[in-house]
């Protein structure tokens, strides 16, 4: 059954007083369980879908289901990781990961339990009373999916989340990620625009064109995991991703 | 910086009060630039004692009629030198006013009130505070329960009206003002509580080097003084509307004949000068710490050329 | 370094106590105008044991935290309001910028005839003085808030009140410290001015008594008062809140 | 866009008249506490005609330009002695920070005893609110400067008052400019106060007189001057000197 | 005959209270005409020399003799350029150039007649009433160098004046220095960290010790001009310093 259904989603931004037209009709399906990447060319309106997704935009036209129900506001049924992380400056690790729990009221004991299973599962645990800015950022990373994990969320949204990382981490991450997701059979939306990230990290791959956006390819990547950045096989889907790309970036770059 | 005094002018001030009728009078009439003739004369009206001392030492005036509290203050804090009486100018004229529903009549009713004297040092705050003293009684920035605001006449005017203040210590015609228009009640008359019923109120009063270097020109003023004093005397009702007209012209505001013939009754008029009233001043400022901590003299405060002490009583 | 730097310091104000004190006795200037060193402290010595000068002391820095109090919240309330709601920006925030140019002793008359000789028109012109400093701050400071902040929080459930405790007021924490600064510093000269105008106890009325006996040693001794209180909250509370808020949020 | 926000800020204006004239003829507080928009409009017209606000505006405009100058002036060469010679800083530094920290007002006390009722005594303020900014920014401004601006002009021969006049003010001009307009709030605050207490002539003079008069349309009627006044000197004269500068320095 | 001549140089800084040997004893000599190359370990003190020869700093020890007279004080005979240009922002290019002019007291005809010349040789004559920042980094250097040739000096001393260069803007850099420097016939020693820059540019590369550092070697590059980066010829010359660097380096590596 689809868990989250998108119907023809149009957005329009106010670009000094004319409308432009960021999503052109976004439809696709996601199930159950499925770890879907989106990519397409910058400013192709990924994250602003996923924001609708979050309920924290609306859209102008259309609309998203989250089983079979439209989504009408924010809610943390769908946690979003942003690509800074978005971690606050002023709180330590803990109280960070713990952040949700405390605004739902959760007490103080059963919210250090729940942290400490996130924390424990990140290997964050020695730094649950650091500040934020004394971690390396694949920490702050590791720290921002904590902290959505702690929700129990039934859809992760992730918006680039490891775009400020270095090659070494990421690539760490990438198999955390999956761990992850196959530990907690979490539904996962994914932007990146790292097309062997996508490869690497997706059951889907949904390929945007450029703006206004439309959903032009969804490519299903059939690999066994934990898949690899390395890995040759995927060589072949991340071909035909960049293929479908290429025109829709040129456009893009024509455009601006 | 302030104009240099010199010999075709003299700069002096005093109040808009009715004890200073003399100034007054004297402008108005015409007496001193009858008897100056050209030197010019510069006069400005100022709220209280302690900024008529201040512009005596800042050389902006060289004369000032002032109560005797500022000039026993001014006097000691220039060490005797820099300011000298001329002559006096008046007695009595300041009243002891609260609010008529008030439960006040008895110093000890004091004790917890707000009460008004225009200015620090001005000799109504000097008598308002020994007066205090002498019934036990300690202002609030002494840690005590009194509330004492030294404010210009007018703010006293307002804040009483508004009930702000229980009490005023104040010159006329604010003192009558209060009790004709504002529902205030007179407690006393300030002579009242006086050794002989009566006090200095006004004084002439000169900056020393001014004095020393125009003995020529402070002899006619004094003889001015003099002749504006016997003319109050003389014509108590014009006397009157002549300060009434001052008073409009000064502030835009037209007092009430009422008020101003009751304010004069309480005035007497005079160039004697009481040595002993303006020592004990000089000793009740002294006791609430107003004169310093080391001390003072009296002996010089007046001006020692000659040809003007043969014009003093 | 620093010993020999400590031990000018010291040379230099001995210094000019040295040479403040030859000048007086110098006798350029009369006494009354120019006090020594000695009649100051003396000032002081019997302003602090008769304890007029601790009730000065006291009556301005309770005045002062009442104000300050009262500024910081409606500062805060209002900085945050304008930097969420476009209109009340467009239209109060015109006006605030406007009202902070006002010197704050300038509100000192109006607080006279509206509030009258009391602790609340000096209170109020205290606030004067500093609430739109706070507001400005606070205003700048929730709009340089990274916008994935609340995003996040609103994504986790923050709504409300929480959204504004848990992350308008921490997010913006730096600002506010800025905002907290410039606003006592208003706010102290408002005190002080509002006392030398009002003439009602404080150390500005202190000042205003010295002002009208033509004591110099008075005022010397009262404006020395007022520096050294200046330096040590600045110093104690507002230096060492920043230094902290800093380090966290790993500023320095 | 922007003509809906002026259309908000017209009406918001429009609306605060209205109300405060609703507010006037619900009589719930009396006319002298508070005047009707009329009233304060009518103050400042005859003000306007019979000279008297002109005259105010000019007197307090004369003395701040001429206490900014001297305090412009004293603080450049003050601040950029400090930055240069150690000792300098390391003693007439500490105390400059200090005083800094005095409200201008409370000068004015001092100011009254030692220049009297005077131009000079009013002016004497305005400096002591506005020097030091001034010095403090320089001061700052000059230890910024890159080193290699001044190797470089020193290499090139400038030395003594070229190299302070050529080099260290315009190196250090953004500093200065921020120290202006700090100095100048400041100072405008000190005339304002000032002329409250030594009540002589100036806007705050007949700020005083509304006071004394318990005339709230006088009082609200100058308040809004001076606020206008501000507002106009930094927009018009500091902002633009800004924007200037920092073009021309390539940061905007 | 030497123009220059380093006497054993001295310098201590203080750190911290502690005393810092920067320069052990320098000793080298710079004919009239020579182009020098200094190069050396980070902090060796390089710049530390240049700027005692540019009379902006007292040595602690020893001396430096020009045209066998002892330096005392800086002077428009030995002009610096430094590495970011030191181009005072206040100042439009014209006025850049004539700074030295104005100071010596030049009136304005004859300023604008030598700078309309060096800002023509330097390509910069359309530029000559754009403010600095309207430059970019390669034009703000040359801006540096007609500034110094200005003056009319008889010693150049450049301070790393490439380093903050891409690759194409410094290689064309590097030819026409070579250019000025034969038109010029001017004396010019010019630190640099880059092996190669030091091949390409000097008759001499003068190779610096660690700290407090002394004079390893000078090494005469004999080489037909204008020489390019990529010239072959000069990679032997590369070699033997890179070797002679390396010890240098790994001992400032250590102590730090
Ligand atoms: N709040 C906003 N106001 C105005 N325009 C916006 C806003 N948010 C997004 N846009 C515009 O909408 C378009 C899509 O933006 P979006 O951030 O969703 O793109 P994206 O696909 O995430 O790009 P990237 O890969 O660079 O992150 C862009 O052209 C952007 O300029
Ligand atoms: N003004 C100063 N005060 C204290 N120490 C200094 C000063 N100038 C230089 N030093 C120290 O002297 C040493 C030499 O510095 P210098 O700048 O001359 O080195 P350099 O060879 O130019 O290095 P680089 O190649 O990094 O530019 C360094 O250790 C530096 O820390
Ligand atoms: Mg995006
Ligand atoms: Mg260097």
């Amino acid at each position: 059954m689809a868990k989250l259904e998108a119907k023809n989603i149009v957005k329009y931004f106010d670009h000094d007083g004319q409308p432009l037209k960021a999503l052109g009709g976004i439809n696709f399906t996601v199930e159950e369980g499925d770890f879907v990447c989106l990519v397409g060319p910058s400013g192709c309106g990924k994250s602003t879908f996923l924001r609708i997704a979050a309920g924290l935009q609306k859209p102008d036209e259309g609309q998203i289901l989250l089983d079979n129900r439209p989504i009408t506001k924010t809610g943390p049924d769908r946690i979003m990781v942003f690509q800074e992380g978005a971690l606050f400056p002023w709180l330590k690790v803990r109280d960070n990961v713990e952040f949700g729990l405390k605004i739902a009221g959760i007490p103080e004991t059963e919210r250090h339990q729940i942290s400490d299973r996130y924390l424990d599962m990140m290997q964050l645990s020695k730094f649950a009373n650091s500040y934020t800015y004394q971690l390396s950022t694949g920490m702050r990373q590791r720290v921002a999916i904590a902290r959505a994990l702690v929700m129990d969320p039934e859809i992760l949204l992730m918006d680039e989340p490891f775009a400020a990382l270095d090659a070494q981490t990421r690539d760490l991450l990438l198999v955390e990620m999956q761990m992850i997701w196959q530990k907690t059979k979490k539904t996962i939306i994914f932007v990146t625009h790292s097309i062997s990230e996508s490869t690497v990290l997706g059951n889907k791959v949904v390929v945007f064109t450029h703006r206004p956006s439309t959903i032009k390819k969804i490519i299903p990547i059939d690999h066994p995991r934990p898949r690899l950045a390395e890995d040759e096989t995927l060589i072949q889907y991340q071909k035909e991703i960049s293929a479908l790309l290429r025109p829709e970036v040129k456009a893009t770059e024509e455009k601006s | 910086l302030p104009p240099e005094s010199n010999k075709n002018q003299i700069r002096v001030v005093f109040f808009a009060n009715i004890s200073h009728a003399a100034p007054i009078v004297g402008m108005e009439n015409g007496y001193f630039s009858d008897q100056l003739g050209d030197t010019k004369i510069q006069s400005r009206v100022v709220d209280s004692g302690p900024a008529a001392i201040e512009t005596l030492f800042a050389n902006s005036a060289d004369l000032a009629y002032v109560g005797p509290a500022p000039f026993v203050n001014g006097y000691v804090k220039s060490g005797g030198h820099g300011i000298k009486i001329l002559s006096g100018a008046a007695n009595n004229g300041a009243s002891f006013v609260v609010q008529s529903d008030s439960e006040i009549s008895k110093p000890s009713d004091l004790a917890g009130k707000k009460i008004a004297a225009p200015f620090v040092g001005n000799s109504q705050d000097v008598s308002l505070r020994n007066y205090l003293a002498e019934n036990g009684l300690k202002p609030a920035e002494k840690g005590g329960n009194v509330i004492i605001y030294n404010i210009a006449n007018a703010e006293i005017t307002t804040i009483f009206s508004k009930k702000g203040i229980d009490a005023a210590w104040v010159p006329e015609p604010t003192a009558t003002m209060l009790v004709e228009n504002f529902g205030g009640k007179r407690l006393f008359q300030e002579q009242d509580i006086w050794p002989d019923k009566k006090f200095p109120s006004v004084l002439l009063v000169g900056r020393t080097e001014y004095v020393e270097k125009h003995p020529d020109i402070i002899k006619k003023w004094i003889l001015a003084n003099q002749k504006s004093i016997d003319w109050i005397n003389q014509n108590p009702q014009q006397a009157e509307s002549t300060f009434i007209n001052f008073y409009k012209k000064h502030t835009g505001k037209t007092l009430n004949q009422n008020i101003v013939h009751t304010s004069f009754s309480t005035i007497e008029y005079t160039s004697k000068i009481d040595e002993k009233a303006i020592s004990l001043f000089a000793q009740r400022a002294y006791s609430l710490g107003y004169l310093g901590r080391n001390g003072y003299n009296l002996d010089d405060i007046y001006a020692n050329s000659m040809e003007i002490k043969q014009w003093q009583n | 370094m620093k010993v020999k730097s400590l031990a000018k310091k010291t040379a230099f104000y001995l210094a000019i106590i040295v040479v403040w004190q030859g000048l007086y006795s110098a006798n350029i200037w009369p006494p009354s105008i120019f006090p020594s060193p000695y009649n100051v402290g003396q000032t002081l010595w019997y302003g602090a044991i008769d304890g007029s000068l601790w009730l000065g002391i006291g009556t301005s820095l309770w005045r002062l935290a009442a104000g300050f109090a009262i500024a910081a919240f409606g500062g805060i309330a209002l900085g945050i309001f304008m930097a969420r709601v476009q209109t009340v920006n467009e239209t109060i925030g015109s006006i605030i910028l406007g009202l902070q140019s006002i010197p704050s002793v300038a509100w000192a008359p109006l607080a006279i005839i509206w509030f009258g000789l009391t602790d609340a028109g000096i209170i109020f012109v205290t606030v004067a003085g500093a609430l739109f400093a706070v507001t400005i701050n606070t205003y700048t400071g929730v709009k340089s808030i990274n916008p994935d902040y609340i995003a996040a929080a609103q994504n986790m459930g923050a709504k409300g009140e929480q959204l504004i405790t848990k992350v308008l007021i921490p997010a913006a924490f730096p600002y506010l410290i800025t905002g907290f600064k410039q606003g006592w510093a208003f706010g102290w000269r408002g005190v002080v001015g509002a006392e030398l105008l009002f003439s009602f106890l404080g150390l500005g009325f202190l000042l205003n008594i010295g002002r009208q006996l033509s004591d110099v040693s008075q005022v010397l001794a009262m404006m020395l008062v007022i520096m050294i209180i200046g330096i040590v909250i600045d110093g104690l509370i507002f230096k060492r809140l920043e230094d902290k808020v800093m380090a966290r949020w790993g500023l320095r």
